[in-house]
């Protein structure tokens, strides 16, 4: 198992230079000059050409993308453009963690709702519960999420008055965004939990168990959940991903300083370094995410061969 | 005459699909004495699966139901019982053991942890105690170093040590009855014949009553001592494996044992067949059954379906040849 | 040659007809059977054909701006009210059917194209060209789906074209996941190894026997597709990089909308409420394509 | 002064009882890249850095320039300017305000090196002479009149010497250790989302009456709202459409500011057919401006006449602007041979909504003369970069004379030596209106500038090197809060006198 | 017979790699194949058994080139197919052919079953485009298809019939050599006997090699002429029909012989040889004499040294086992091992 958990860490290292460079060029061919942005709108050519020379700009791109990685390494993701300051220090402050706590929220929402949506769903197949449930999830779907956000937020802060429009700490600050956040990812589990028990339930080794004489009950909970289980474990690693994505939106929406809005802030102001090392960071950190997935999908599904 | 433990009288089973109804089991009489071997041969579809399905009722309600018949266990009908009463009968009085050890094992638990289920729920037992008995079992059914395989996945094991597994977990509550499909048929020659040995063995051991399905002639003359021949969802013919080897008396009996090529014997020449093919559930004829692929078939059996009758030496066949009727046939129907 | 001894099944149904059209009847059957999918398709259909015709009915001109009338609610003259300038909503939200179908599908056509061409190179080839191809697959996925359409948007800039572009570029991997799979478990079939031993060009192989084979859960993942790119787009507007204005993409429409959801509500709902629509028919459909087109599902 | 108006309507429902002390929440859209008042030029950076740094002059309600850590101001001669400084006045950290802490900060402004993207508003400084603890000399290249007027915008504040010195040494730097001498002092700051302030005790005026304050960004207009709505915000900047609806909110208060600002549409006069007067003239002639103000602004704001706003000191509203007329505007695009139009392109910004409106009601109103605009809505450096280089033809933009002086709203726009990116984005030359900006600036008599401004605004109207469409007002709407709120005509809010409501 | 060799195989060896690491190195293969020679002529029926896994169909996919071998030869008709480029390998293709086990995989289900022999004419271009309509009906009726059931699905054929097809395909090219896997084996017996005779019936009629592989005994006994049995990746016996059934060498043939159920009811049973354990994985096979582990007579000789495929008294009996050096056999041990 380490030996398989290191070679997986290995695997992970091209993934890693191809999100670098991926991000690296994509921020390089952007139109539009650094150093005039940050100059502002009434300053003149010397100034914007001294600015550019003290960013490095004028350096070839390889050399740049090189001295990059390079530093990256050593976990300096240089100094963002806009506020000058350093780009890790910048993103591995509070805001890290509220997008972690966000995402990570979100998530558990999610999986909570999800699996119980969709266990209730695949054991009363086709009755009242099951397809409301499905139509819920349909609906949770199909909803664009900054809009579900603005909803929430007009008919539970403003109208209602139970719980705060924006900001975060508190744990009523937290539900509107983690239900906006969650509720597409509820979704597809629900969905993905139903489907995924309804094929357990038609194999061999459940038709094994009721013939043992196991309970209905025990059948589901103990032979087929576990089962089902496993496909939708990856399908949580990949919503993790989304999720890091939706926070973007939500925390527009909800005024949350996490990293989803240092990230568009840094691409509205073309802050080259601060949109690299953020995308890096929420990349390692679905990386990472997967990666754990990818183990507790090994310990429920004992079936794969460790090497 | 012994006692019968399992009787099985004019059941009938049903799938009700979208195309229509499929009459699986049409009917279907047999029963088993204690400590006995029935084999139930057939061609594929022909019911036997859902035949056994049918007596632990664990048929996918409600697209498959018992339409039909009595399902007597020692005397009382199984299709009687509440779900409750049937969950303590499975795994304890009657178990079954499956075709496929590949996939009849639930892959996220440890062998031992499916052994000591059964035990755990039969017996009340602790789960210390139903964790001793599954490596008991698992040394019952030859597997070697139990303690360390009971700890084992099943995608850890080899598919001959799967089926042993599969074999401890039906007999680790010492059941009356044994439902075995196709136990073997999954397997090696090799393995197949560790597997029927063990099978064997353990029945003698333990007393039990054995139900075994297989198409495989083979494995029936070696274990059976009767025979039950299903085509089309019907027995055909039931007799005693002496009988039906010796002295077959369905036409589709013959057929089948004639079109077997056997490794012990030469042979020249083309093997003897059956024509055509197995009828659709969805378009079965009228008469008999196996009239379209009968060389015998008279208009009678296009028209009417013979009953399973007695005959006097104790063997039971579903066919107008054996019956009086039959000599006043006028020959010439089928072509 | 002598006649074989047999005759072929003499039971099975021998009345002539056509099979194609009998298999094809089973799916659609199957279909129809499904209330949730017909209902998926209608929408479909029914906002396809308002696209379409949609300089028909619309009853005015989508991007005339009536300043002095701007967020007027629903009126005989301007039947789901006006928008922030002044210009009809339901000729807005009929226009924009247009656009946003459009981006749903292109995209999904054009990302489907190429994880079709990657899967099938990568499932069909196998070795180094696979394990490269799953590398950049990886590194895509690697990125928040969204967070990738923003960065493509802010290289491209911000246009209904470079919306397609982004969302179809994040379609990639998704489906060059799904066809890789589906190319590698038709490959394990017998019936390609038996054209292969008949002396098959691979070409043959992928586009005559492996293709058909997958189209299923293609055009499945495809339907399911178009419902998310729809999404996606729109939530690239709300970030200001999706279609621009006057077109009236429903994103846009939405999230220009959404600064009035308290004084004009019905300017931000009716857009809301037909994303919500077409999204939730093409998931419907899309989940009834996949039960009529898997074998496995039966009622 | 000609025509400059007053500001209006800054008093706030002065009837609710008022408490001592309390945190002031002043919700902003987005957060100020630095706490450096040298180190941007946005409203954001001004906004927060006003409330900690005092500057050598202020603004007062009406526009004019009033002391502030000056006492008082003289020009000696005409390029020398004295300021008699505050005495007693004490700096956050405890050191005292001196001569030496204006010479630091405005060589630091200057400094080539340090590039300072606001050293614009005052580059015309040569020289910070020290006479003594409390005097300063101030001199400028050329006769400068409105340096005072300079002096008191936000690039003005003045830093304490204690935290230069520590940034040239390499400690802190000003942006994380922003020391003033304002009425509120620095406490925290997570970029991004929040600024925390607190009452300066030791400040040299009338104390501020909230104990605290903070800044919080929320990007989503929807959400600012509903904070404001839901009390959750005290304070914030209400869009002008919203203003309506606000007003229907028993809580909500509005604050309404006249501004300094100009909308404008821009053509490139370097490309055809913008350097044909008549075209230039058509399209101002076929843009309703009112339909603007109303339509977009929702009347919060007026129609521009000319160049300047009225609140702008040297503007001149005595303007007779192109009349709104669109047969005239059809004719005269034939006589300039574009009988059936032509196609053209409309740059704007991202991220700013009013101007994409008003982009799209220019699109509409230029429709029927059968110019056929199609809008390109490019990211804001880019859109410097091309409008800059001359890569354009029409442009929206607007111009904050943030020094409330025509001098600002006037050279860097029309001046010929202001070409491209400083900005004369139009590529106006105009040899007369060249000579008549150098006058002004020098010119020390507010009459002889004002003649010559008056002049200048007839030739930018007869001339239109861009449409003047609008000076919009600075709107803000306050819950729970009992009085005190100032906004200046540049839009900046100052909470020194606030008093949050009980 | 002739004594002509159709098709000669020498070392052949198939070793799947298994790949693992950061760049899909190759840790370790599966020795599906090693090192595996034998010949079969023109006309005969060349049988491979043995247990699941020991390296049949991967015999069959190498002589084909579905795979590609790791070494060895595969000489048909003189010529190494090995050697044969991509291009000529297609035109080669002709002269051999398979028929698969699964019935329902081995056909395009979206294609009927005209669409499938026209295609297989097709490639090879047998026949003219006009001439195949006709081809197609003969060869149909061949196999027992009737005319009216060709533009069916194969899904609306029961299993034997869509072998049947499976085979008209093969035929369709006219081949010489057809690589049978499994043939039978998914059919019902009464199905199975009908394709059996099917076969034996197109080999007399078009001059047919075969080369069977089966599991099935009964079945080899029946239709073969020689038979090779597999253990592991290797041949361990290779003797015409009579001899290997009625005088079988090799431990592990006699085992498999007595391994099957006989329905014989009358006989006297036979005392059965049951071997102990599974077989080995082909990744690490044992070392030696790999059915020494299972092997009720192994010696030390065994578990070191490989037993090579050595002729016995009768020249087409060819057994790879030390023991049979060592004299004849006493087979009762291994019984009594039982
Ligand atoms: N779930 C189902 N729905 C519809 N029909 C079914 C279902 N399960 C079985 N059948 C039908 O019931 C009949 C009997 O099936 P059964 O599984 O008992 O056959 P079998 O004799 O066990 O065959 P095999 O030897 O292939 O296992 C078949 O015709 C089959 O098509
Ligand atoms: N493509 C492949 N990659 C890796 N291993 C393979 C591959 N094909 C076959 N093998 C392995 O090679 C060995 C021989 O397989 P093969 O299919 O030839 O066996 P077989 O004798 O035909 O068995 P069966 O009777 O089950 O068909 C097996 O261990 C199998 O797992
Ligand atoms: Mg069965
Ligand atoms: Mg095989």
């Amino acid at each position: 198992m380490l030996i398989y958990i290191i070679r997986r860490l290995f695997q992970t290292i091209p993934v890693m230079l191809g999100v670098t460079l991926a991000v690296f060029l994509m921020m390089h061919l952007i139109p539009g000059d650094a150093a005039k942005i940050m100059a502002g709108e009434n300053a003149d050519e010397a100034q914007i050409e001294q600015m550019r020379e003290n960013l490095g700009l004028n350096d070839p791109l390889y050399e740049q993308y090189f001295r990059y990685v390079g530093n990256a390494i050593q976990g300096d993701l240089g100094n963002s453009i806009r506020t000058n300051r350093s780009v890790t220090e910048e993103i591995f402050t509070e805001r890290f963690w509220i997008t972690v706590q966000l995402a990570f929220i979100g998530t558990g929402l999610a999986v909570i709702i999800g699996l119980i949506a969709g266990i209730i769903s695949a054991t009363r197949k086709y009755s009242i519960a099951d397809v409301s449930l499905m139509i819920f999830a349909l609906f949770g779907l199909s909803m664009p999420n900054f809009w579900l956000g603005i909803m929430l937020i007009y008919f539970f802060a403003v109208d209602l008055k139970m719980l705060p429009v924006a900001g975060w700490g508190t744990w009523e600050h937290m539900i509107l965004p983690a239900i906006t956040l969650g509720t597409g990812g509820a979704a597809i589990i629900a969905r993905m939990t139903r489907s995924s028990m309804l094929e357990v339930v038609n194999q061999d080794f459940i038709r094994t168990a009721y013939a043992k004489g196991v309970s209905d009950k025990l059948v589901i909970y103990k032979h087929a959940l576990r089962n089902a289980l496993i496909p939708v474990v990856t399908v949580v690693g990949l919503q993790f991903g989304g999720l890091l994505g939706g926070a973007v939106i939500t925390e527009t929406v909800f005024a949350i300083n996490g990293l989803g809005r240092l990230i568009i802030d840094s691409i509205r102001a073309h802050d080259f370094p601060m949109v690299q090392g953020t995308i890096l960071v929420c990349a390692v950190l679905f990386v990472i995410v997967n990666f754990i997935v990818d183990i507790l999908y090994r310990l429920i599904n004992k079936r794969i061969d460790l090497n | 005459m012994t006692e019968k433990i399992l009787e099985v009288k004019d059941l009938r089973t049903s799938f009700f699909t979208d195309e229509g109804e499929v009459k699986a089991v049409d009917g279907v009489d047999f029963s088993i004495e204690k400590g006995k071997t029935v084999g139930i041969v057939g061609e594929s579809g022909s019911g036997k699966s859902i035949t056994s399905l049918s007596i632990l009722r664990l048929l996918q309600e409600p697209v498959g139901k018992v339409v039909g018949g009595e399902i007597l266990f020692k005397g009382e009908n199984l299709l009687d019982k509440s779900k409750k009463d049937m969950m303590k009968i499975r795994g304890n009085n009657i178990s079954m053991v499956f075709q496929e050890p590949m996939t009849s094992l639930n892959p996220t638990l440890t062998c031992g942890e499916q052994i000591a289920e059964s035990v755990r729920i039969h017996q009340k037992l602790n789960r210390k105690d139903a964790w001793a008995k599954a490596v008991e079992m698992l040394r019952l059914v030859g597997i070697p170093s139990p303690e360390k395989r009971a700890k084992q996945y099943p995608f850890e094991l080899s598919g001959g040590m799967r089926q042993r597994v599969m074999i401890a977990i039906a007999l680790a509550c010492n059941p009356e009855l044994l439902i075995a499909d196709e136990p073997t048929t999954a397997l090696d020659v090799t393995i197949q014949a560790q597997i029927l040995d063990l099978m064997k063995k353990l029945q003698e051991e333990l007393g039990t009553s054995l139900m075994l399905i297989t198409h495989d002639l083979g494995v029936v003359a070696e274990m059976c001592d009767k025979v039950a021949v299903m085509y089309c969802g019907k027995i055909v013919e039931y007799a005693d494996v002496k009988t039906i080897f010796t002295n077959p008396k369905h036409p589709y009996t013959i057929g089948l044992l004639n079109s077997v090529p056997k490794h012990d014997r030469d042979y020249e020449g083309d093997l003897s067949v059956i024509e055509g093919s197995v009828p659709s559930p969805f378009n079965l004829p009228k008469g008999c059954r196996f009239a379209p692929r009968c060389p015998h078939a008279r208009a009678i059996c296009q028209s009417e379906l013979p009953n399973l009758e007695t005959l006097e030496d104790g063997d039971q066949v579903r066919c107008w040849i054996h019956t009086e009727k039959w000599e006043k046939e006028e020959v010439g129907a089928h072509e | 040659m002598s006649q074989p001894q047999l005759q072929t099944n003499a039971v099975a149904p021998v009345k002539p007809y056509n099979a194609k059209a009998a298999r094809t009847k089973a799916f659609y059957k199957k279909l129809a059977k499904n209330k949730a999918a017909l209902a998926g398709g209608f929408i479909v259909v029914l906002f396809t054909l308002l696209a379409i015709f949609a300089p028909v009915i619309a009853p005015h001109d989508p991007i005339h701006i009536e300043i002095t009338k701007k967020l007027e609610g629903p009126s005989a003259e301007h039947w789901l009210g006006t928008d922030d300038k002044g210009r009809d909503i339901l000729s807005r939200l009929l226009y924009g059917a247009r656009i946003s179908l459009t981006v749903g599908v292109l995209s999904t056509v054009l990302g489907a194209f190429v994880g079709i061409v990657l899967g099938i190179v990568a499932g069909y080839y196998g070795g180094r060209i696979d394990s490269f191809i799953m590398r950049i697959t990886d590194v895509l996925l690697a990125f928040p789906g969204i967070l990738l359409a923003l960065a493509i948007v802010s290289v491209l800039g911000a246009s209904t074209v470079n919306v397609i572009i982004a969302v179809a570029f994040f379609a990639v991997p998704t489906f060059a996941r799904i066809v890789r799979g589906s190319t590698l478990s038709v490959k394990k079939l017998e019936y390609i190894d038996a054209i292969r031993a008949m002396g098959s060009s691979d070409f043959r192989i992928i586009f005559k026997h492996i293709l058909p084979n997958i189209v299923s859960p293609i055009i499945v993942q495809a339907t399911l597709y178009i419902a998310s790119a729809i999404i996606t787009a729109s939530a690239l507007s709300f970030l200001g990089m999706g279609t621009q204005p006057p077109d009236p993409e429903w994103g846009t429409m939405l999230s220009q909308g959404r600064s009035y959801v308290a004084q004009a509500p019905h300017i931000t709902l009716f857009p809301g409420i037909v994303i919500l629509i077409v999204v939730i028919g093409f998931n419907l459909f899309g989940d009834g394509l996949r039960d009529a087109l898997d074998p496995k599902t039966k009622n | 002064e000609e025509g400059a108006e007053g500001n209006e309507g800054t008093d706030s429902g002065s009837e609710e009882a008022a408490v001592e002390g309390g945190n002031l929440v002043f919700v902003i859209s987005q957060d100020a890249p630095t706490l450096d008042p040298h180190g941007m030029n946005d409203t954001a950076t001004t906004n927060a850095t006003s409330q900690i740094f005092d500057r050598l002059t202020d603004y007062a309600e009406d526009g004019s320039v009033v002391p502030m850590l000056a006492t008082e101001f003289n020009a000696i001669d005409d390029t020398t300017w004295e300021f008699k400084l505050r005495e007693g006045v004490k700096f956050h950290d405890g050191t005292d305000f001196t001569a030496e802490a204006v010479k630091m900060t405005l060589e630091r402004i200057l400094d080539p090196e340090f590039a300072s993207p606001r050293a614009v508003v005052l580059n015309m400084i040569t020289e910070v002479v020290v006479v003594d603890d409390y005097t300063v000399h101030i001199k400028t290249k050329f006769p400068f009149a409105p340096l005072p007027a300079h002096l008191a915008h936000n690039a003005g504040s003045i830093i304490a010497p204690s935290a230069i010195e520590e940034e040239n040494s390499g400690g802190k730097k000003v942006n994380d250790n922003p020391i003033g001498s304002g009425p509120f002092k620095f406490v925290s700051w997570s970029p991004g989302a929040e600024i925390k302030f607190e009452r300066n005790e030791d400040f040299w005026g009338e104390k501020a009456k909230v104990e605290t304050m903070s800044f919080v960004t929320v990007p989503e207009q929807a959400t600012r709202n509903a904070m404001l709505e839901t009390g959750e915000a005290h304070v914030i900047q209400v869009g002008s459409s919203d203003v309506t609806y606000m007003e229907g909110i028993d809580t909500v208060e509005l604050t309404s500011v006249r501004g300094t600002r100009m909308d404008y549409l821009g053509f490139n006069m370097n490309v055809k057919p913008f350097d044909n007067l008549k075209v230039r003239q058509a399209i101002s002639m076929a843009i309703n401006k009112d339909d603007i103000v109303n339509g977009i602004l929702d009347g919060q704001g007026v129609p521009a006449v000319g160049p300047l706003a009225p609140t702008v000191v040297g503007n001149y509203q005595g303007l007779t602007p192109l009349a709104y007329d669109v047969d005239a505007a059809k004719a005269l695009l034939a006589e300039a041979g574009f009988a059936d139009g032509f196609k053209t392109t409309l740059m704007v910004n991202d991220g700013n909504k009013e101007r994409a409106d008003m982009a799209e009601l220019i699109q509409a109103q230029l429709a029927p003369l059968g110019i056929d605009v199609s809008i390109e809505i490019i990211e804001w450096g880019a859109f410097l970069e091309k409008t800059g280089a001359g890569e354009h033809e029409l442009f929206i933009l607007g111009w904050t004379t943030v020094t409330a002086d025509a001098d600002y709203g006037l050279y860097a726009l029309f001046h010929s030596s202001q070409h491209g990116s400083p900005g004369n984005r139009s590529f106006y030359t105009n040899t007369r209106v060249d000579e008549l900006l150098d006058l002004a600036r020098q010119e020390a008599d507010q009459a002889k500038r004002d003649e010559a401004y008056k002049e200048v605004s007839e030739i930018l109207v007869e001339e239109a090197p861009m449409v003047y469409l609008q000076h919009p007002d600075f709107i803000y709407g306050s819950n729970g809060v009992a009085s005190g709120l100032f906004v200046n005509f540049s839009g900046t809010p100052f909470f020194k006198d606030v008093q949050l409501a009980k | 017979m002739s004594k002509k060799p159709l098709l000669e195989v020498k070392n052949l060896k198939q070793y799947f790699p298994i790949t693992g690491g950061i760049f899909g190195r190759t840790v370790n293969h599966v020795k599906a194949v090693d090192d595996v020679s034998f010949e079969v002529y023109e006309g005969e029926t060349v049988s491979i058994v043995g247990e699941s896994g020991c390296g049949k169909s991967t015999t069959g996919r190498a002589i084909l080139r579905l795979d590609n071998p790791t070494s060895g030869e595969i000489n048909f008709e003189g010529e190494d197919l090995l050697a044969l480029s991509k291009s000529k390998m297609r035109k080669k293709r002709k002269d051999l052919q398979i028929i698969f086990q699964d019935p329902y995989a081995s056909l395009n289900p979206r294609q009927t079953v005209s669409q499938i022999l026209e295609e297989a004419l097709e490639i090879q271009n047998v026949v003219p485009a006009k001439e195949r309509r006709q081809k197609i009906v003969e060869l149909l009726e061949t196999v027992g298809i009737g005319a009216h059931q060709i533009d069916r699905h194969p899904h609306e054929f029961s299993g034997g019939q869509r072998q049947r097809v499976g085979i008209a395909r093969a035929l369709s090219v006219d081949p010489k050599l057809i690589i049978c896997d499994e043939a039978v084996s998914a059919l019902d017996v009464s199905i199975q006997a009908q394709v059996l005779n099917l076969l034996k019936e197109l080999q007399r009629d078009f001059k047919l090699t075969y080369l069977f592989i089966s599991h099935d005994l009964g079945v080899v006994r029946h239709i073969s002429d020689r038979i090779i049995v597999m253990y592991l990746g290797k041949i361990v016996e290779i003797a015409d029909k009579k001899s290997l059934f009625e005088n079988p060498q090799h431990p592990y043939t006699r085992a498999l012989l007595s391994a099957i159920p006989s329905t014989n009811i009358l006989e006297e049973k036979k005392e059965r040889i049951i071997l102990q354990g599974d077989v080995p994985s082909p990744i690490d096979p044992p070392t030696g004499c790999r059915f020494h582990t299972r092997c009720p007579f192994a010696t030390e000789r065994c578990q070191i040294e490989e037993p090579k495929l050595q002729k016995l008294s009768s020249e087409t009996h060819q057994v790879a086992c030390h023991l049979i050096e060592e004299g004849p056999v006493d087979y009762s041990k291994m019984v009594a091992n039982y």
